[in-house]
């Protein structure tokens, strides 16, 4: 299998797919020229021109919005949202235009949407530019919310987003962007609502997303050493859910840690824990612990950010608390 | 560059070439406005006897805008709305029944029920709706004339908004873009601002820094007029020059169509205390069937007895409306989770 | 104790508090001229002229982030929201702006701001205009985001908003404007993160905010008559949470049901049921049933809008559930 | 009505009335603009050295602007800006340390190392940030404005914006709320656009409709003019004269300076694909600092010795921020948690 970079998987994927389909076009601030600002982009307008490659102004309800209006009439828009940070300016446009036009509608319209870009903390963006903010997207019915860990999980799921006839909320990472990993060849494509069993393991289940992935999998090799064997889950997508998959590892494990990069209340992780505990309850040996960012705007000084996130360690820590080995943190 | 390609003038009603236009059809289109307005007061009545729910908003007093543009469209072009969109279906071939069907939320509706009416859609027919936020159609539309171009069709797509509208984020950012599209010819869209003077009950004079709308327009380069939106003869004059320009260039073009809405902003707007009973009378003088009614008198196609048997033809379709969205059922319960994802999940 | 309706306590309380305090002034949409959507501002505008009582244009994110400019320089405006459906335009200013600038200027200004307005279903609105929408807001640090469910608590709640540092969401119900109910004199003010025990009972517990306080106390008269004594929390404040009513009821009662009014994924019943269980877990005999709206974009015809929400039976069934009386619903 | 109230005009510079402003505040004013030159340069080495973290966009080139208005503000005055701001915090007075101790992520930095260098605030100078989303500070800046008159105070806020924000509906809506609130005299504001022709890679020309910048200005009422915004005399004395008028009347004003940013947009933006090295290079002759030298050359109160007495003492001032900076302890770890609210949790 080839190896790729996470930037390259998605990178390839969009060039295979403009190759393929016509109907696909790219929009988004600063893709074209300036070659994007995380370089997904990168050659893109030179190779498919301005009508496919469209650069925008600083106008995210009315980009994101127009590539609504472009899906609804056939086209396969494709949006980076530079960060989804900005995204929270299309927030109305995504929430009650692509998520529920076909309900309204009554089913007379698809729209195979696509918006993509980094999600979550950089390194010292500050406040307004470190937000992870899944769960406000994985709550609205009518959207597919995806979050690839690896390149392989890049290419895939890029690919199902961009033949489907759904708006995909598709969440990236920069920190992940230069990671490599090995990605199957051809036209390999992964559902939504299937994870993936990172790692497996007898003594507890460690369900991670995105970035939080190699986190999780980083604490699980430390806690092997230690003789406790998590089993890993790279969730992949949060909307839908696979129930299955967390029913079956936990009803194995009994034990279950969720980890998820930011804000603890109302978080994606209180989701993923309730639907476990209700789901096996009588098999769970200990309350689902959630590993959380603080509950804090992001601060800009390095000292404080690094307090802000989840690092292996409280990984480690939670695991070990749901073992009944350490004593429970205070809320 | 935008003054020299903005213009911003009011036309005044040139009799000479309104005679151009083909008052056959004309005669056609009161025909439908007459039906278009009782439909409108019968929703009203249906409204307040329970059998219609949520937000009600009828277009009586504005139905020379829609018909005159709407008029003006080929079949394979498309248009966008907000949500005071009855007229807009109905003028578009919509059949009567199915939307009285959808406003009663029933399954045989124009939307099976689930959109109501503030949601009428009728895609086969281009019209792609219907919408509740207040602008929030309007990047959509943008988006939808340039695939349409993309496609290398020579179709046009309209855009309905309100007065109240403009004032939206949502109004500034895709028509920034449709000018930018607009100079490559990729925007083949022609934005029609129902300006009826008031948004709910706040006034253009209290909402909007500058009272000429059209004006607006040359911030983004996109040409402009503004015209009088009563007179369907007017209307249909402008929307069939501008549509062609529009679909011959591939660059945006807007009208701020001059109009009034007769009624409350929708059914809860009783009292109305932003606006005087002398206002409302003076407008309803300019009512734009009577208008349109005044212009056929004066061909010889209409006359007592044709308006008679009109206003009788209209009664029955709406009567028939209302009986076939009585009866129609109500959607079947596994309509809920039905059309929220392209194939079920 | 006087009797107030609901929409005549919040009226009330913002006449009380203009009177005594010049900086609050009000905003939003047909609030003045118009005499407000659902007239909670009726009048306001002849009483306090148009400096104080402010017709904005349909520019959700312009009148918000003014508002916020004007907290920052010491008013204390409270921004009407039509309804909370329109706030996803001003989301980013709510967010980004209002939540975290005490934050990232390092605790330089203090944000005195409330918004205020319908959130929820009301009758046959529709899918982009019946929306509830705190599990967004209760999410993001820097805001309060409060619930109330009778006259006394919307009384009581909006003076402390109206009288704090900081941005307060303020979510109340279309269908709760007529609701009836006493409302103690004076200067009464109800404090953020207590909840009230809305009706004491052993057996199990009922957490509930807004409109489904109403619903949650009519399935527990329900139970009572079938011997089933339920305590039904009245949540009040969602952020922040009312962790020690919520710990106390449940170590008593050992079985807990959440409801809500919308989507279940990611909803706030979530992160509540999820906080009970990891506090109490060793204390409950069942999992924390969730009530919760269908997960579909709200449909027009009545028929299907009542089955998408959540009633009185719902709440029954979910109790009898905990107790093992009844079978567990399909998901 | 906004014709009428527009002005939209190229300042040439006029020579005679130039005359009229103090030269040797303006000696004053060229020390500043060289110090906070200095200052930019070296937060971009301390950025490679790894010791500034995020983002870093540094002013370089535009100096003339924030100099020559807030040359002119008053003490009492406020403003606002986007997140390319250090030399605002520091033309109005925050103290070099503090400065470069923000960038550092340092306690005793101008926000406790909370907000970075996108957000610097000194609130008891009247700087109120300092902010990150591109456009979102505008709201807030016509809020204040309505605040400040509401207090009646005479008092006026600045606020500063991208040529790059005017795209956004952040600019739209907020601007219209200030033509309105301005006909009643409650909006003192003047919006100073730093048209420094990009937006990251994205040009004017390619981002915006129409090119002139301070015409857009007319859709809501405000007057507005483009000025040329690398020669300090031309600014300060345009702003001596807006601010005057706004703080009279009460009304908005716009102004788009005319400048350039010699550096990337950002600390990321190498190798800047979307201009050519020519175009940096003319514009570098028009270095806003080499004009205002020019001036004060010609007017006998700057010579070569003073010149390099003047970049001695930056040197110095931007060596003691960077120790300043250096050796200042972190935010404790306390810190973290603090001002999430008013009063703690
Ligand atoms: C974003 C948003 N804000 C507020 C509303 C509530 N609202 C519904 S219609 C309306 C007035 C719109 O006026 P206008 O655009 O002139 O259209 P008209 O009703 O006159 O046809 C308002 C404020 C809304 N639907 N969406
Ligand atoms: C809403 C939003 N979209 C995108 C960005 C990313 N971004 C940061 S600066 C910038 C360019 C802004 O250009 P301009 O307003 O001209 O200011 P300049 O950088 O030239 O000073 C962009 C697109 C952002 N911060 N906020
Ligand atoms: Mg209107
Ligand atoms: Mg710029």
């Amino acid at each position: 299998m080839p190896e790729f970079s996470y930037r390259d998987a998605i990178r390839s994927t969009l060039i295979e797919e403009m190759d393929r389909d016509p109907s696909v076009v790219l929009l988004g601030e600063d893709i074209g020229l300036y070659q994007g600002t995380f370089r997904v982009t990168a050659d893109l307008l030179s190779r498919y021109g301005p009508r496919r490659v469209i650069d925008t102004p600083i106008s995210e309800e009315g980009f994101v919005g127009a590539a609504i209006g472009m899906a609804m009439l056939g086209l396969r828009p494709v949006v980076e949202m530079m960060t989804w940070n900005f995204s929270l300016l299309a927030f109305d446009q995504i929430v009650n235009n692509a998520a529920k036009v076909r309900y309204f509608s009554g089913g007379q319209v698809d729209v195979p949407l696509v918006i993509r870009g980094p999600n979550g903390a950089g390194v010292q963006l500050s406040a307004q530019h470190s937000q992870s903010l899944e769960v406000l997207y994985a709550h609205i019915p009518g959207l597919y919310v995806v979050m690839p860990a690896t390149p392989a999980d890049a290419k895939g799921l890029l690919r199902t987003a961009i033949r489907g006839r759904d708006p995909v909320i598709f969440f990236e990472h920069a920190a992940l962007y230069g990671t490599k990993g090995e990605v199957p060849d051809g036209d390999f494509t992964l559902p939504f609502g299937v994870a993936e069993i990172a790692r497996p393991g007898r003594d507890v289940t460690v369900v991670a997303f995105g970035r939080m992935v190699p986190v999780a999998l980083a604490a699980a090799a430390h806690l092997a050493a230690d003789g406790i064997e998590a089993e890993v889950i790279n969730l992949r997508s949060m909307r839908p859910l696979d129930r299955e998959t967390l029913i079956g590892s936990v009803s194995r494990t009994h034990r279950a840690v969720v980890v998820q990069e930011q804000w603890r209340p109302y978080g994606a992780a209180a989701e993923i824990a309730a639907t476990i505990t209700e789901e096996v309850f009588d098999l769970l040996d200990a309350p689902v612990e959630r590993v959380t960012g603080a509950d804090v705007p992001m601060p800009y000084a390095r000292n404080l950010e690094v307090l802000a996130l989840p690092h292996e360690e409280h990984v480690v820590h939670a695991v070990r608390r749901t073992l009944y080995r350490q004593e429970r943190a205070d809320a | 560059m935008s003054s020299r390609t903005t213009r911003n003038q009011h036309h005044a009603v040139a009799t000479d070439r309104r005679q151009a236009v083909d008052l056959t059809s004309a005669l056609e289109w009161y025909r439908q406005m007459v039906g278009v307005r009782r439909f409108e007061e019968e929703t009203e009545r249906a409204f307040r006897r329970g059998k219609i729910g949520g937000y009600l908003h009828v277009y009586s007093g504005q139905e020379a805008v829609a018909a005159g543009f709407l008029a003006e469209l080929r079949p394979d072009d498309i248009f966008f709305t907000a949500y005071r969109d009855h007229a807009h279906a109905l003028f578009r071939g919509a059949s009567p029944n199915e939307v009285m069907a959808e406003l009663f939320g029933k399954v045989t509706g124009l939307a099976r029920g689930k959109g109501g009416s503030m949601h009428l859609f009728d895609v086969k027919r281009g019209f792609y709706g219907g919408y509740g936020i207040v602008g929030g159609h309007i990047p959509l539309a943008v988006g939808a004339a340039y695939a349409l171009r993309y496609r290398s069709e020579d179709t046009v797509c309209l855009c309905f908004l309100g007065d109240g509208a403009m004032n939206s984020g949502a109004f500034h950012e895709p028509l920034n873009m449709a000018g930018l599209w607009g100079q490559e010819g990729c925007c083949p869209l022609v934005l029609i601002v129902e300006n009826n003077e008031y948004a709910m009950g706040t006034s253009v004079a209290r909402s909007s820094a500058v009272r000429d709308l059209a004006s607006r327009f040359a911030a983004y380069a996109v040409p402009s007029e503004r015209i009088d939106g009563m007179d369907f003869l007017v209307v249909r004059e402008i929307a069939a020059r501008v549509i062609a320009e529009v679909r011959a260039t591939g660059r945006p073009y807007a009208v701020e169509a001059h109009t009034y809405r007769f009624g409350g902003h929708g059914a809860a707007d009783m009292f109305q205390p932003y606006r005087t009973k002398d206002e409302i009378e003076a407008a309803r003088r300019r009512d734009p069937i009577l208008i349109l009614e005044r212009h056929l008198r004066g061909a010889g196609l209409l006359d007592d007895a044709r308006v008679a048997a009109i206003q009788e033809e209209a009664e029955r379709v709406v009567a028939e409306a209302i009986q076939f969205a009585e009866q129609s059922p109500p959607p079947p319960p596994e309509d809920l989770h039905q059309h929220v994802y392209g194939e079920g999940r």
